[in-house]
């Protein structure tokens, strides 16, 4: 027996290409990276504009794989397939966004680092790398990658405690968490003899007794390890504080991106556990059970505290937490339905979209040190900032799931998958929640349309091009999904060709 | 009990009491020694356990570098004296956390008592390994072959990781100058 | 023709803030166009039809059996007519009233006809559901922007309340839509005349049907509103500006009754049947309670959003008595409700400008000093308390004619209304109207202007058009009401069942 | 446990006493991350998890005669080297403006 | 033809209305009373010569098809429901055709005088032709509905007439309360309608009529029909218990008292009762009430008439007494009698009304007749046409009053249905009628002045109107002389026979009639001899002063049902509104908010900053999964 197998080494053109976007990213990252450490001109813009260029050549080049056949590369490690291209179009766009958003915010805020856009880059590419993969080792790893660098996102206001505090917290609990996450992974591996979930799932589809106690407490530790990055209740905590803390485009970055990326990564995984037997009888139940209440609770707790929050980044944060509990109803009936988790990458999708726009008018209103985001700031901005007012607006009414908006088709498939599973009782407690949920997303629209302005408030930003561009993007995005998501929704679906779930996660 | 056996049982005692220690120790610096000698057990467990590469990582990258960045920072921020953090916590936050802690430990000590390893193995016995040239290089084979991708990756994470360590714990200076130079 | 006034908002825009003459006129120019449409509409209607009329469909989600289907029947015939009538007046009526903000006011119009339009027309369950949504978020603005002193407070109530009770809605919607799919294999579908043919598990109060039947109903009930989900409305007509307030009596609860017809009776007949009774009741205490807490209002609109509980009351009587005669009364009550009560509260709306006071208290006598208001006013007002010879009757007439086939004894319960009605709109009228001229400011007063005979010549007319010639309507919308009852007994055998 | 699992097989002590003794250091790490406030002490607590999760996997490398555990191990160990690094980055921007390492120092934000 | 009789004093309304409005929008020259009330007069008398002409040419079609039909248009037709808007002209309400039409022109041209000097005369007679035509509609009205449209309709002019002084609060609360009071009553109309259509299907008169000869109802649906029916009647006609809005509606103006609340509106009650006999003879039950209804009210409000000083008062009691009368001749079968007196009724009470309202006119307003007295002098042409109707009300042959009067009392006796009872209380009545109309006439136009006021005689144009009137009251008894009545062959068709107790000969009815006129002498003759010396009243007086004050309040029926009623709903309606509506089920609505906000307030409490306790939320997520699970597979 030898030990090496040419198989993995051998690595085709088309394979090679596939790996594009990832490499362009990643030496895009370390060409930004000297342009930081050598004395060049101006690398304020320098900078962020190799990445916004890396990053949207990786786009570009993910988009480019769309429709080509599903391929496995690293022995298993690097699912590239249409998932994946959904996924790194996602994150990148949401990166570029994000880093066209921050580019006034940084200079208002006198906090021009550059490496600030590396660590950017760096940990889109953790993102691609996560949703991409089913190996636990390669999960964490990319977790761990996207993660460190928004660790320092989050403390970048090196000098404002509040920055420290977020970042210390998020990184604590982080850690504990990924920990948890790795134990899991250990176990699973003790269980079946393979870090690949795919592969787990095919012995089990094989022999069907792959089921031990060992197992199930591995998979719970997984789940709590991704529970904990989206938020889910009873592992949520974190979230508001450090949402408040982080500066606020990588606030924006976190609720979408991030976000994203953990959940995409999680629904990979449970497509994937869910289209074996690997999960039956009372342990079925069990695990439905779990995420039948995490994501009741998430619901509530997001929606409950949110209604509390005067802070508009708060706000958010816990309007963010309440939209964890929505994805985890789809993603509890995406196993259940035929068109699988295309309403939950939708709304993934749409989450994204309206976040990014409602942070991004955030960024511009934000006065120096992040002051200025109270509800109460907000009074009468409409009529000095009509445009901006009109955008806050529309995300808000997108993401309490008002029509003609993307949130609310973007709710609706989510509602209506998770009906065809049969869970009505939950889509009923879900659309109670989210008619709480419209009362804060309200409050704002109440302050800057319905309040006369008090005093000297948000608001006076200097306009600039790329947030502009930014808002505007995303606004059409918000009215053209919202209206025409036919469109869309067929592409996701074209996209998914690999996690394709055939069976129930529940009986 | 073979010997191997009798050296593992002391290793792990003297582990859960360093790391108790670690754990409970008012000062830092003595939590940190504990952790190296912890550290060390673990190497000595693993050498028993056959992994012997791990071994010596766990020696040179844990006890060696980690650690050495640990006490390097209790002595930068001059922390080593002892924190009295440990009466302030709630009492009953405390006690539940303990209770739950060991509930859990419990529980997983049962499902390990009563559960199956995976009924399929791998091809890797010992003999194997022995007759492709140890542990080492089965290893390090592996790691350039079969594992090149995480491996690559390792190194993105770790760039990621310099970059965000040094852009935060650098010393502020002037954010007004927005030519700033890295130190990395 | 839905998305003219959307698109006609969307140019509006461009024109600049200052310049609020041409807002105004374009507005007006742009509903008065709808209106117009309409008329071809209706001139283009076949009445001897009981099915949809000019349909359009766009596929717009096929994966999920959504299209774009919309087309009317001769019951929404005439809500859609209704609508575009009332719209062009409202935008009249607010020409001098709304100051601040005039493009905004007036593009929120405009979409808020839109989304209207677009709620009666629809023949998909998910664009009846976007729409009724949508609707929600101009009238949003409308009340929260250039409402009264609580403004804020009534306009979250407003939206939250509606929104909260339509969110069940939609999980029905899912469910039906599913049920289509597993009972035809034919995959999703949301067309309305699909869903009719899903057979669903009926028996108990809280079988499937009944279910489906009380989420749906709960929306519509909200919106009607039926008592007890009424609380929202006094204080949404309060503090809307004039034009929110008819907009919101003279269409929007209309969508309500609307739904019951569309939805809940083809949809569940068996949980109708079951549920008939709690209905009717709930109907006849909706009357007499919004008469009798009318009667002791101290602020003239509030005076008139009880009323309007009580007058949509019938609505919910008519519909759920199940027979030819109490639907077509409670649609005729809606069109009749729709003119009269937008009457009344443009009235009031005027006054107010005037006075910028609806207390009942502050005024006395204001017929000596405004003849012609009086006039209006007085007959408005009977057209309201269902004087026969105006629309209000003939409403009130055919629902509790059809009532009395079904439930009797309700049927003289109710009928208190009738005298109820008389009591508070008289009494109001009297404090308001008659006595001696009270105070400096009331001897002050202006009689109505060019512009305001202009806005309500059009009402009066059609109280009396309505009143007097009920069968211009109804012979349009005889055959879908027919359709609509399919389901049910036929009248003839509800006749005979009656004995007392 | 497995009894096809001999000592010839490179087995020392029955795996789930080691697996055990793994989970014993991890609750150990968890539990300090619970309960102590220094955060430098945390940051060693989440490492004494990491290790016990290495342990795990070397020890489940054996009885299953696969590689991949200890493969896994070498990652983890960069992992939380980098990610010590980073920590204690963070601690170090703490402790310059707050001049403490401790949590309860750090509750501004909350609610 | 036919339906021009109500439309061309719609068409007057409309012109006088739409004048007045035009004047108020642009301003402009008012119409004169003279122009206005021509063309109010002129539309209605053109109204009563087609309803003469009409009234011949069914006299000449044969009894059996005596009927003339017109259809407008088709009114409300849905499902079986089929209302016509449609006119039908026959025997019965050709005669009330002529009195609306006959008297209302009269006290049209009154009003030219009477309104001389008001501000808006042109609004007024828009309203009394409003009037005119819906009570046209009303008695023309082929059917139920479109009688009721007439029905309320008569009720909103009511209500506009009453409170045309609107700016004096008690004439505008008067209005206020006819229309509502009526409005009960309709409620029952309203109801007996929808059980006659559930029961026999249609609404319309004629078919209606031919379905209950078909079919045999039962017994107790057409009581309910029968008694709901009345119920209408009691509230436009100034029955018990709904009488109570009638004294106060003389408020309004002395034409319309006249007018509307003595000669037409308030006898659609019997025009109703008259319409659907058919029926009421089918139900025994019904009829005895209508009877007792009636009798008790007439004598009632004949009591309380005795002791009211206001001129217009003492008429408007003395009207409810008389509709008491009508109805208990309708309530005993006698519908012809019933009929027959609102035709005498309608004069005499019509002249003394327009008397009344010259009295008042000349007296400069005033209306209190202990203030008058001696008026003969002052006003000599008004003094000679009350006295008509003095006589023809208290019955003195050959006067009017006396034959129909008679007429119904002897029925009250006769008629199977009748019984001493009842003749009892028509006789009573009658007696008080004389008493209490004697001391009115000694009162005002007897004696001496008791007013400073210089009376004056009242101008031709209101004059003539009444010297016709009083010509009629004198001699419209003759169109119904017992045994030799034409009425009563009119009418048979419609309203059928009286059919005679047993053991009653016709013959009779002679002693009746003497006894009738004996106890109308009485009354006068003792009104006299306690009024011509008004101190021999004070003692009187003074001597029942209970009694007195009692009957001057009315029986305290307007507290009792104050007390009863208004109080109880406006308190009612207070505690629904200010407790129920706002503190309860607002609450509960509100609570959905605060119950979500505390619990928000509640699940935020735990996010305290502490990252100690978030891991340890953590751990408990940790423990509870793991916990749930392993329960699971321990299970």
């Amino acid at each position: 027996m030898s030990l090496i197998n040419p198989a993995y080494l051998a690595m085709s053109s088309v394979q090679l290409g596939l790996l594009t976007p990832y490499l362009v990213l990643f030496f895009g990252a370390c060409l930004a990276l000297v342009l930081v450490v050598t004395p060049s001109a101006r690398p304020d813009i320098s900078v962020p504009g190799v990445m916004v260029a890396s990053m949207a050549a990786a786009l570009v080049g993910s988009a480019c794989q769309v429709g080509a056949p599903a391929q496995a590369l690293f022995n298993g490690m690097l699912l590239s397939d249409g998932f994946s291209a959904f996924a790194n179009i996602l994150f990148l766009g949401s990166g570029i966004a994000v880093t066209l958003m921050s580019f006034r915010y940084l200079k208002t805020q006198d906090l021009v680092f550059n490496e600030y856009y590396v660590l950017i880059g760096l940990s889109i590419l953790g993102m691609m790398l996560m949703a991409s993969t089913l190996n636990l080792v390669v999960i964490f790893i990319a977790l761990e990658l996207m993660s460190f660098s928004v660790y320092c996102l989050v403390g970048f206001r090196r000098a404002d405690r509040r920055s420290n505090e977020a970042a210390i917290k998020y990184y604590i609990l982080g850690s504990a968490a990924s920990a948890i996450l790795l134990y899991g992974a250990a176990m699973l591996y003790g269980s079946s003899l393979t870090l690949d979930i795919g592969q787990i799932a095919d012995r089990a589809a094989q022999s069907g007794a792959l089921f031990s106690p060992l197992l199930v407490i591995g998979l719970l530790c997984v789940l709590i390890g991704f529970l904990f990055k989206t938020a889910a209740v009873p592992f949520h905590a974190w979230m508001p504080d450090v949402y408040d803390g982080a500066p606020i485009p990588i606030t924006a970055f976190m609720t979408t991106g991030l976000k994203a990326a953990v959940f995409l990564a999680l629904v990979r995984v449970m497509a994937s556990v869910s289209s074996a037997p690997l999960l039956t009888g009372s342990v079925a139940t069990s695990f439905h059970h779990i995420l039948w209440m995490a994501a009741l609770l998430t619901m509530l707790v997001g929606n409950l505290v949110a209604l509390q929050q005067t802070n508009l980044k708060r706000m958010l944060a816990y309007s963010s937490i309440a939209h964890t509990g929505y994805l985890l109803v789809g993603l509890m009936a995406g196993s259940a339905t035929i068109d699988g988790y295309t309403a939950v990458y939708f709304y993934v999708m749409v989450y994204a979209i309206m976040n990014l726009g409602a942070f991004g008018v955030l960024t511009l209103l934000a006065l120096k040190g992040d002051a200025g985001l109270e509800l109460g700031d907000l009074a009468g901005l409409a009529q000095r900032r009509p445009w901006l007012s009109f955008a806050l607006a529309v995300f808000m009414f997108s993401m309490a799931g008002l029509p003609p908006t993307a949130g609310f088709t973007a709710k609706y498939f989510l509602f209506y998958s998770a009906v065809q599973s049969g869970d009505v009782l939950l889509v009923v407690l879900a659309v109670l929640c989210s008619a709480i949920g419209a009362y804060y997303y309200l409050r704002v629209i109440v302050q800057m349309y319905m309040k006369e302005p008090v005093g000297q408030a948000a608001g006076t930003t200097r306009f600039s091009y790329s947030a502009a561009l930014t808002l505007g993007v995303t606004v059409a995005l918000v009215f053209q999904l919202g209206l025409f998501p036919s469109a869309a929704m067929k592409t996701i679906s074209d996209f998914m060709k690999g996690p394709q779930p055939t069976t129930a996660l529940v009986k | 009990m073979t010997t191997a056996a009798i050296f593992f049982y002391l290793f792990a005692s003297l582990a859960i009491g360093f790391s108790l220690v670690t754990v409970l120790k008012k000062n830092p610096a003595v939590s940190a020694f504990s952790l190296v000698m912890v550290f060390f057990c673990f190497a000595a467990i693993y050498a028993i356990l056959g992994a012997h590469l791990i071994s010596a990582l766990q020696i040179v990258v844990y006890a060696g570098a980690i650690m050495v960045l640990f006490i390097f920072v209790i002595m930068l921020l001059n922390a080593d004296a002892p924190s009295f953090d440990f009466g302030r916590s709630h009492i009953a936050l405390r006690v539940a956390s303990i209770v739950l802690c060991a509930g859990l430990f419990g529980s997983f000590v049962w499902v390990f008592k009563n559960t199956a390893l995976s009924p399929t193995l791998g091809t890797f016995t010992p003999d194997q390994v022995q007759s492709l040239g140890g542990n080492t290089k089965v290893l390090s084979t592996l790691l350039y072959t079969e594992y090149l991708y995480p491996f690559e990756i390792t190194s993105a994470l770790i760039l990621a990781g310099i970059v965000g360590a040094v852009a935060i714990a650098k010393r502020g200076k002037s954010a007004k100058s927005p030519y700033s130079q890295g130190e990395a | 023709m839905v998305f003219l006034p959307g698109l006609w908002a969307l140019l509006g825009l461009a024109i600049p803030n200052q310049n609020a003459k041409l807002i105004r006129n374009w507005t007006l120019a742009g509903t008065v166009a709808t209106f117009l449409i309409s008329l071809v509409v209706y001139a283009r209607f076949d009445a001897s039809l009981s099915s949809f009329q000019m349909t359009e469909v766009v596929p717009w989600i096929p994966g999920l059996g959504i299209s774009y289907r919309v087309g009317i029947d001769g019951i929404s015939l005439w809500l859609v007519m209704l609508t575009t009538f009332l719209t062009p007046i409202v935008v009249l009526s607010a020409f001098e009233s709304v100051e601040k903000r005039v493009k905004g006011f007036y593009t929120l119009l405009l979409l808020l006809q839109t989304a209207m339009l677009g709620t009666f027309v629809a023949l998909d369950a998910f664009l009846f559901y976007v729409f009724w949504e949508a609707m929600l978020i101009p009238m949003y603005f409308l009340i929260g922007i250039w409402g009264g002193k609580d403004r804020i407070y009534a306009t979250m109530k407003f939206f939250i309340y509606t929104m909260a009770g339509s969110l069940l809605m939609l999980v029905a919607i899912f469910y039906l839509a599913y049920q289509f799919k597993l009972q035809t294999g034919q995959g999703f579908s949301t067309n309305l005349l699909d869903l009719y043919q899903v057979q669903i598990a009926s028996g108990g109060y809280l079988a499937p049907q009944s279910l489906l039947f009380l989420a749906f109903t709960l929306a519509f009930a909200i919106k009607v509103p039926l008592f007890p989900l009424h609380t929202w409305l006094p204080d949404a007509h309060v503090q809307a500006p004039t034009a929110g307030s008819v907009i919101l009596a003279g269409v929007l609860l209309k969508m309500g009754g609307y739904g019951l017809i569309r939805f809940a009776l083809p949809l569940f007949p068996d949980a109708v049947r079951l549920y008939q009774w709690p209905m009717l009741v709930l109907g006849t205490v909706a009357i007499t309670y919004g008469a009798l807490i009318a009667m002791v209002q101290t602020d003239v609109k509030k005076l008139v959003a009880y009323s309007s509980v009580s007058h949509m009351g019938y609505v919910v009587l008519g519909i759920f008595s199940l027979n030819t005669i109490g639907v077509t009364g409670a649609i005729y009550q809606m069109l009749a409700h729709g003119i009269s009560t937008s009457g009344l509260f443009l009235l009031v709306g005027m006054i107010y400008e005037r006075r910028h006071t609806r207390e009942i208290k502050d005024f006395g006598g204001v017929a000596k000093v405004m003849p012609l208001f009086a006039i209006a006013f007085m007959i408005i007002l009977l057209s309201s308390a269902a004087l026969p010879g105006t629309n209000g009757f003939v409403g009130e007439f055919l629902i509790l004619l059809g009532l009395w086939q079904a439930a009797p004894i309700l049927a003289a319960f109710s009928a208190l209304g009738v005298i109820f009605g008389a009591v508070y709109l008289l009494w109001m009228f009297q404090r308001v109207m008659l006595g001696p001229v009270t105070g400096a400011e009331n001897s002050k007063l202006k009689d109505l202007n060019l512009r305001e005979m202009v806005v309500l010549i059009p009402l009066l007319i059609a109280v009396f058009w309505m009143g007097l010639f009920p069968n211009f309507w109804f012979s349009k919308m005889q055959p879908s009401v027919d359709a609509a009852l399919t389901k049910y007994v036929g009248p003839a055998q509800v006749a005979q069942k009656v004995s007392p | 446990m497995n009894a096809g699992i001999s000592m010839t097989s490179g087995i020392v002590v029955e795996p789930w006493i080691l697996l055990s003794f793994c989970a014993a250091i991890f609750f150990i790490g968890l539990m300090g991350v619970l309960i102590r406030r220094n955060i430098l002490i945390i940051i060693m607590s989440i490492e004494l998890m990491l290790n016990a999760v290495n342990l795990t996997f070397v020890s489940l490398s054996g009885p299953l005669q696969d590689m991949g555990g200890q493969m896994a191990v070498f990652f983890i160990i960069v992992v939380a080297g980098v990610g010590s690094a980073v920590g204690l980055g963070l601690v170090i921007a703490m402790f310059r403006t707050l001049r403490s390492v401790d949590t309860d120092d750090i509750q501004v934000l909350k609610g | 033809m036919l339906a021009l009789i109500p439309l061309l004093p719609l068409l007057g309304f409309l012109i006088n209305g739409l004048w007045y409005a035009s004047v108020q929008l642009r301003g402009g020259k008012a119409l004169s009373a003279q122009t206005s009330g021509l063309i109010a007069t002129g539309t209605i008398g053109t109204s009563f010569l087609l309803g003469l002409v009409l009234f011949f040419q069914l006299g000449s079609l044969p009894e059996e098809s005596r009927a003339i039909e017109t259809t407008l248009f088709s009114w409300i037709s849905v499902g079986t429901l089929n209302i016509p808007l449609a006119f039908r002209l026959d025997a019965l309400n050709a005669l009330f055709v002529l009195v609306i039409t006959g008297i209302g022109s009269l006290i049209h041209i009154f009003t030219i005088g009477y309104m001389a000097h008001d501000e808006a005369p042109a609004k007024f007679f828009a309203y009394l032709n409003l009037f005119c035509a819906f009570m046209l509609v009303l008695v023309l009205g082929s059917s139920l509905p479109v009688l009721f449209l007439g029905w309320e309709g008569v009720g909103l002019c009511s209500y506009l007439l009453i409170s045309y002084w609107y700016t004096d609060p008690d004439k505008a609360s008067a209005g206020k309360k006819a229309f509502i009071v009526n409005r009960i009553g309709d409620l029952g109309f309203l109801l007996g309608m929808f059980l006659i259509f559930t029961t026999f299907g249609t609404l319309d008169f004629a078919a209606l009529k031919e379905v209950v000869a078909q079919t045999t109802p039962s017994a107790h649906i057409v009581t309910i029909i029968c008694v709901l029916l009345f119920v209408g009647c009691t509230g436009k006609s100034a029955q018990l218990p709904l009488f109570v809005w009638l004294p106060d509606a003389m408020a309004g103006p002395t034409p319309v008292s006249a007018l509307i609340h003595a000669a037409t509106m308030v006898t659609s009650g019997i025009y109703l009762v008259s319409r659907v006999s058919f029926l009421y003879t089918l139900s025994h039950d019904a009829m005895m009430l209508m009877a007792v209804v009636g009798g008790v009210t007439a004598l009632f409000a004949a009591t309380i008439a005795v002791a009211q000083n206001d001129i217009k008062k003492v008429l408007a009691y003395s009207t409810v007494s008389q509709l008491g009368l009508m109805f208990l001749a309708c309530g005993v079968g006698s519908f012809g009698a019933g009929i027959f007196h609102v035709i005498t009724h309608a004069c005499f009470k019509g002249l003394m009304f327009l008397g009344a309202g010259s009295v008042i006119h000349g007296m400069h307003e005033e209306q209190d007749i202990m203030k008058m007295g001696g008026l003969r002098h002052h006003m000599p042409k008004t003094f000679l046409v009350f006295a008509a109707g003095w006589l023809a009300i208290c019955g003195i042959p050959p006067f009017s009053g006396f034959f129909s009067k008679d007429e119904v009392l002897w029925h009250a006796y006769s008629s199977s249905h009748g019984g001493t009872f009842l003749w009892a209380l028509g006789a009573l009545t009658a007696l008080l009628t004389a008493f209490y109309m004697t001391r009115l006439f000694v009162l005002v136009f007897l004696g001496h002045s008791r007013s400073k006021e210089h009376a004056h005689e009242s101008s031709a144009v209101m004059v003539v109107p009444l010297q016709i009137l009083a010509v009629l009251a004198t001699t419209a008894g003759l169109i119904g002389i017992p045994h030799l009545s034409w009425l009563g062959h009119w009418l048979m068709p419609i309203v059928g026979h009286v059919h005679l107790r047993e053991g009653v000969a016709e013959s009779s009815e002679w002693v009746f009639m003497i006894s009738s006129t004996i106890v109308a002498a009485g009354g006068i003759a003792a009104a006299f001899a306690v009024y011509s010396n008004l101190k021999t009243a004070e003692g009187l007086r003074a001597r029942f002063k209970t009694i007195h004050t009692v009957l001057a309040n009315k029986w305290y029926v307007d507290e009792f049902y104050e007390a009863l009623f208004v109080k109880p709903i406006a308190a009612i309606s207070d505690f629904l509104w200010k407790f129920f509506d706002v503190k309860i089920i607002d609450k509960i609505v509100l609570s959905f908010g605060t119950v979500t906000n505390q619990s928000g307030a509640l699940a935020r409490g735990i996010q305290t900053g502490s990252t100690q306790l978030y891991a340890f939320m953590m751990l408990v997520g940790f423990v509870s999964i793991v916990g749930y699970t392993l329960y699971g597979i321990f299970q």
